[in-house]
């Protein structure tokens, strides 16, 4: 268990880059790109976990009565989501002009720049 | 004002410039959103100069905790944005660089999209605002944020011309690319965050003193995959793919931009981590570090320097000699010392002018015949002299001919690195430059015979027929502002290696930039340090010996092949190298890990 | 340690739906799988204590994305469907 | 290069990342651990500016530049995408035809539509209080919006869709940011100083600058995530190239 989400993170992170590696159509490569990058999420989130502690937000429990969990890591995780998803509108707004040019979405179809 | 409080300006004076470009666009004519774009990006400029100026004579880094929250006993939960020299005078580079690029696009640049006057300025005042912050902030997280500031923009900005099936390939590979180089050193952060529990370069330094000793595997992942994202934008080898072909298809000022600056920024942050967080007692022992930054950078030079000299699209053949350039820089930096900082911060700089201004030169050729490829434009450049004049300086200053500032550079970081590094920059430097001026003298020059496929070669995917970036086709007249920024450029090129001043400022920058416990002091306790100093970088008999060398070799390779028939088929050698730069993001991502583990490797 | 068994369980469940939208390999189906990704995470997210992550993970991950990909597929499919109609005429 | 060679690239480059990472992991603190200075401090000084979700304080005092720097990157990527989905060219608009909805969806989506939009704009509105923000809250007025399309049909979307409107509301939000940001300058504070009076914990109005900062990121998202969306769904059924439309009549 104690080294169980590293594991998991690690193991996403090159899943996603196999599926990039081997992808044959570029939406599904944007796709596993997410992929890489849940793996973030899953390692901050996990650095910052406290055994028996709380959520940080005091609205209804008082402070400094129970422990809490690390809020760093979830505030960096936060934006880290943003720019996910904004990475991934951009690519897909590009991966949608290459198959108006090239007419095909498969990258080993792709082969016009080389050399 | 003090010069701590201006450092956010530099930042927001962009991004505010953006959104007023991007609220005001659909009723802005386009004569006012470029002048609007102007004023912000020099606006900044103007701010990070005045910091300069202010910090040049002082001893301290001014160092401002962003919200106000200063440390008390050396901890704080805030941000901090530090204007050392290296930092400012990096934004400062950028600013002025910028504003070079928008006075090139003004007025020639492509018909905007309809109602989004403002959107190409908007876009590259982004642009300047996330390197500005990436080059001024003193906080890990925070460098991953302008990081990927700047990534974002850079991919929206290759794509630009959505019509070029080439360019949105490009962007696509370039935006996959280098977003997984973000996440890796994301990871990176995760781990070192685990280790040390604090995201600072100061903090996470402070923290590491805290346990000396030999560096763990923990230590070593982190340095590694952190470095990696910055030495993907570095475009190292085997991280490099993605440069050429984003180079060769991005809009002519975008590559002005990307070669000029944001590759260096990669390096600028590998080196500001490692000597902020790494360099200390419990950080990264300094003999590892400088073994996997020679070799990646020795690798990355001859690569890039090879793929140079092999390409007769224009743009493919600037993007792999700033590979090769960046493998220079590289190998400076791995001397882990004051010189060779300070070798590459003048080399950066005047390569920053020289390969503006080259790309510049290859922008108006573009515009006026609708092609970037050598042979097709043999002896076509005949009619535009001035453009050719230019395009020969850039190509000698590139190859590092006395005193431009290229030379200065190459000069001292060859010295700093010494030996037989010598031989290598001398070869770099003659091989590239020798490939812009063999160019140079087939285009402008009409030297050597015509080739005879000048017209078409459908077999050859790396020639350069294009569609010219202007409006309304081809350009009859060439704008006075395309031909006044090369121009400029090269004259800014020509001062770094003539002014002496410059030379004094850097040298203190750079034995500011490698002081490690000076920069924590500053940062968390506000002391200002005055580092050891060190003789700044200054030209030598032997320096400049070796610049008309590579020169003379540079003019001599050139003339020798222009004067032998063009060869059809390419050299059987070459095929494996060039079969590896396939434009296929599959492979580049796997190169990608086989990086990773090069450079843990070369680490452990 | 019990107390974590559930955490253990999101973990697994993350690890098998990233697992499979990668072998997923088309697009539309994917789509589906990273929205299942994107469920998953929230509760690993919850599980973690982590509630405001979570919820951003739910409209980004399980909603946002997959639609733009559903709607990338889409504009790439029709273009895809009107050229081979093209080349049978 | 083949495909074995990239597979032998790729099993070795993977291979290499996995032992590295592997060892790095049996290195780290274990699960749970209890050592989180940086943590620990980010509590304390959420506290003691009043603002009960510590995570709203980090994310808009404490390190307030972060958001600034991820507000900007969707900026930009919104801006991005509106660049890279223009129409160009050899694009035609179609018309996009009135579409049958089952009155049993209408009744749902109509009902859901309000529903969900409260939902959003009280998790942008209880940012500093409770889990949201302005992030979370401004998507889901943005997918609200497209209940709409979901209800109705496509044009009843673009009717209240004025597009420009968005982009300035966009733009206003990374201004207002800023701006906000700026404030606290002539305040005597510095860039994003938390300038305002901290409030009663707890309440609506507790955390100084915070609800402004959320608030700003909320509209800005909302208006973004509509006008990324309104690229995307243009593409998909609105913007057709000649050869497609010229397919479509015959």
């Amino acid at each position: 268990m104690s080294a169980a989400p590293y594991v998991v993170a690690g193991w996403l992170f090159l899943m996603g880059c196999y599926g990039l590696a081997t992808s044959r159509n570029l939406i599904h490569a944007v796709g596993c790109l997410a992929v890489c990058q849940s793996s973030t999420y899953v390692l901050l989130l996990a650095v910052g976990y406290r055994s028996g502690g709380t959520a940080p937000v005091f609205s209804d429990i008082a402070p400094g009565s129970r422990p809490v969990v690390d809020p760093i890591v979830q505030a960096l995780t936060l934006t880290d989501i943003v720019i996910g998803a904004t990475v991934t509108a951009l690519l897909l707004s590009l991966v949608i002009q290459v198959a108006k040019r090239h007419r095909t979405v498969d990258p080993d179809e792709l082969s016009e720049l080389r050399g | 004002m003090s010069v701590a409080q201006t450092l956010p300006l530099i930042v927001i004076t962009p991004m505010f410039g953006a959104a007023l470009l991007v609220g005001a666009g659909r009723r802005l004519p386009r004569f006012a959103a470029e002048t609007l774009g102007c004023l912000f990006a020099a606006g900044a400029a103007v701010l990070a100069l005045l910091a300069l100026a202010a910090t040049g004579s002082s001893a301290g880094q001014p160092a401002e905790w962003v919200g106000g929250w200063r440390p008390h006993n050396g901890v704080s939960v805030g941000i901090v944005l530090v204007g050392d020299r290296t930092g400012l005078g990096l934004a400062t580079l950028v600013s002025l660089l910028v504003l070079a690029a928008l006075a090139y696009a003004w007025r020639y640049f492509a018909e905007p999209p309809r109602r989004h006057a403002g959107s190409f300025p908007a876009l590259v005042l982004l642009f300047q605002a996330g390197m500005c912050g990436f080059t001024l902030t003193g906080d890990l997280f925070n460098a991953f944020v302008f990081f990927e500031l700047m990534g974002v923009v850079a991919y929206a900005l290759t794509g630009y011309r959505v019509e070029e099936a080439r360019a949105v390939q490009g962007a696509l590979v370039f935006g996959v690319v280098n977003s997984l180089g973000g996440y890796t050193t994301l990871l990176g952060i995760g781990l070192l965050y685990a280790h040390t529990g604090e995201l600072g370069f100061a903090q996470i330094g402070n923290a590491l003193a805290g346990s000396p000793g030999t560096p763990d595997a923990l230590l070593i992942a982190g340095f590694t995959l952190v470095v990696t994202g910055l030495l993907v934008k570095a475009a190292a080898v085997p991280f490099h793919f993605w440069l050429a072909d984003a180079h060769a298809v991005a809009p002519t000022p975008v590559c002005m931009l990307m070669s000029g600056v944001m590759v260096e920024l990669g390096l600028y942050g590998a080196a500001r981590v490692y000597w902020t967080v790494f360099a200390g007692p419990g950080g990264m022992p300094a003999a590892d570090a400088h073994r996997a930054l020679l070799a990646l950078g020795v690798l990355t030079a001859v690569l890039g320097t090879l793929m140079c000299w092999q390409q007769r699209h224009l743009k493919r053949l600037l993007a792999y000699s700033t590979v090769a350039h960046a493998g220079l820089f590289l190998m400076g930096l791995a001397v882990l010392s004051p010189a060779g900082v300070g070798g590459v911060a003048v080399y950066v700089l005047g390569h920053a002018g020289v390969k503006a201004a080259l790309f510049a030169c290859v922008g108006i050729l573009l515009d006026r015949f609708a092609s970037v490829d050598e042979h097709q434009l043999h002896g076509r450049g005949r009619e535009l002299p001035w453009v050719g004049a230019l395009f020969g300086a850039g190509g000698l200053a590139l190859a590092g001919l006395p005193p431009f500032g290229t030379a200065l550079g190459k000069a001292v970081t060859e010295e700093a690195v010494g030996g037989w590094a010598t031989a290598l920059f001398v070869l770099v430097s003659a091989v590239t430059g020798g490939a812009v001026l063999r160019a140079g003298a087939r285009v402008f020059l009409g030297l050597g015979t015509r080739p005879a496929d000048a017209g078409r070669h459908p077999a050859d995917e790396t020639a350069g027929e294009e569609e010219p970036e202007t409006r309304g086709g081809p350009l009859s007249r060439i704008p006075d502002t395309m031909l006044t920024v090369p121009a400029v450029l090269l004259a800014a090129a020509l001062a770094v290696g003539l002014v002496p001043g410059l030379r004094t400022g850097i040298g203190q920058a750079a034995d500011a930039f490698t002081d490690h416990a000076g920069y924590l002091a500053a940062v968390l306790h506000g002391r200002a340090a005055e580092p050891v100093p060190t003789p700044p970088p200054h030209w030598t008999a032997s320096g400049v010996l070796w610049g008309l060398v590579a020169t003379a070799l540079a003019a001599g390779l050139a003339l020798w092949t222009v004067r032998r028939p063009v060869r059809d088929d390419v050299a059987r050698w070459t095929v494996p190298l060039r079969r590896m730069h396939s434009g296929h993001v599959g492979d580049y991502i796997a190169w990608f890990l086989a990086g990773v583990t090069l450079l843990g490797a070369l680490i452990a | 340690m019990t107390g974590e068994l559930p955490v253990l369980l999101g973990l697994l469940l993350v690890a098998a739906a990233g697992t499979g939208a990668v072998l997923v390999r088309d697009p539309v189906r994917q789509s589906f799988v990273l929205s299942l990704l994107g469920l998953s995470l929230a509760a690993l997210f919850l599980l973690l204590q982590a509630p405001d992550v979570a919820l951003s993970q739910l409209a980004v991950g399980s909603a946002l994305t997959p639609l733009m990909v559903l709607l990338s597929v889409r504009k790439v499919r029709r273009k895809a469907r009107s050229e081979r109609r093209e080349e049978r005429e | 290069m083949t495909m074995r060679l990239r597979m032998w690239v790729l099993a070795l480059g993977g291979l290499g990342v996995a032992v590295l990472y592997v060892l790095a992991c049996l290195d780290l603190p274990s699960f749970g651990g209890h050592r989180h200075p940086y943590g620990d401090r980010a509590v304390r000084a959420a506290l003691a500016r009043h603002t009960a979700n510590t995570i709203s304080s980090v994310n808009f005092d404490q390190r307030a530049l972060d958001t600034l720097g991820e507000e900007s990157i969707l900026f930009g990527s919104v801006l991005g995408t509106v660049v890279l989905l223009r129409q160009t060219r050899d694009e035609d608009r179609q018309q996009p035809e009135p579409a049958r909805v089952a009155p049993s969806v209408r009744r749902y989506a109509l009902f859901a539509l309000p529903v969900t939009l409260l939902i959003g704009l009280y998790i942008v509105a209880h940012g500093q209080l409770s889990p949201g923000g302005g992030f979370q809250g401004g998507v889901v007025v943005a997918t609200s919006l497209h209940l709409l399309y979901i209800a109705v049909d496509y044009r009843a979307l673009e009717r209240i869709r004025p597009l420009g409107l968005y982009e300035v509301a966009d733009a206003a939000g990374e201004a207002a940011y800023v701006l906000v940001g700026a404030a606290a300058l002539p305040a005597g504070w510095a860039f994003l100083g938390n300038f305002l009076p901290y409030g009663t914990f707890n309440t609506l109005a507790s955390g100084g600058t915070v609800p402004l900062l959320n608030a700003a990121i909320g509209v800005e998202v909302a208006a973004g995530v509509v006008v990324l969306l309104a690229r995307f769904l243009d593409q998909a059924v609105e913007i057709v190239s000649t050869d497609e439309e010229a397919e479509g009549r015959a």
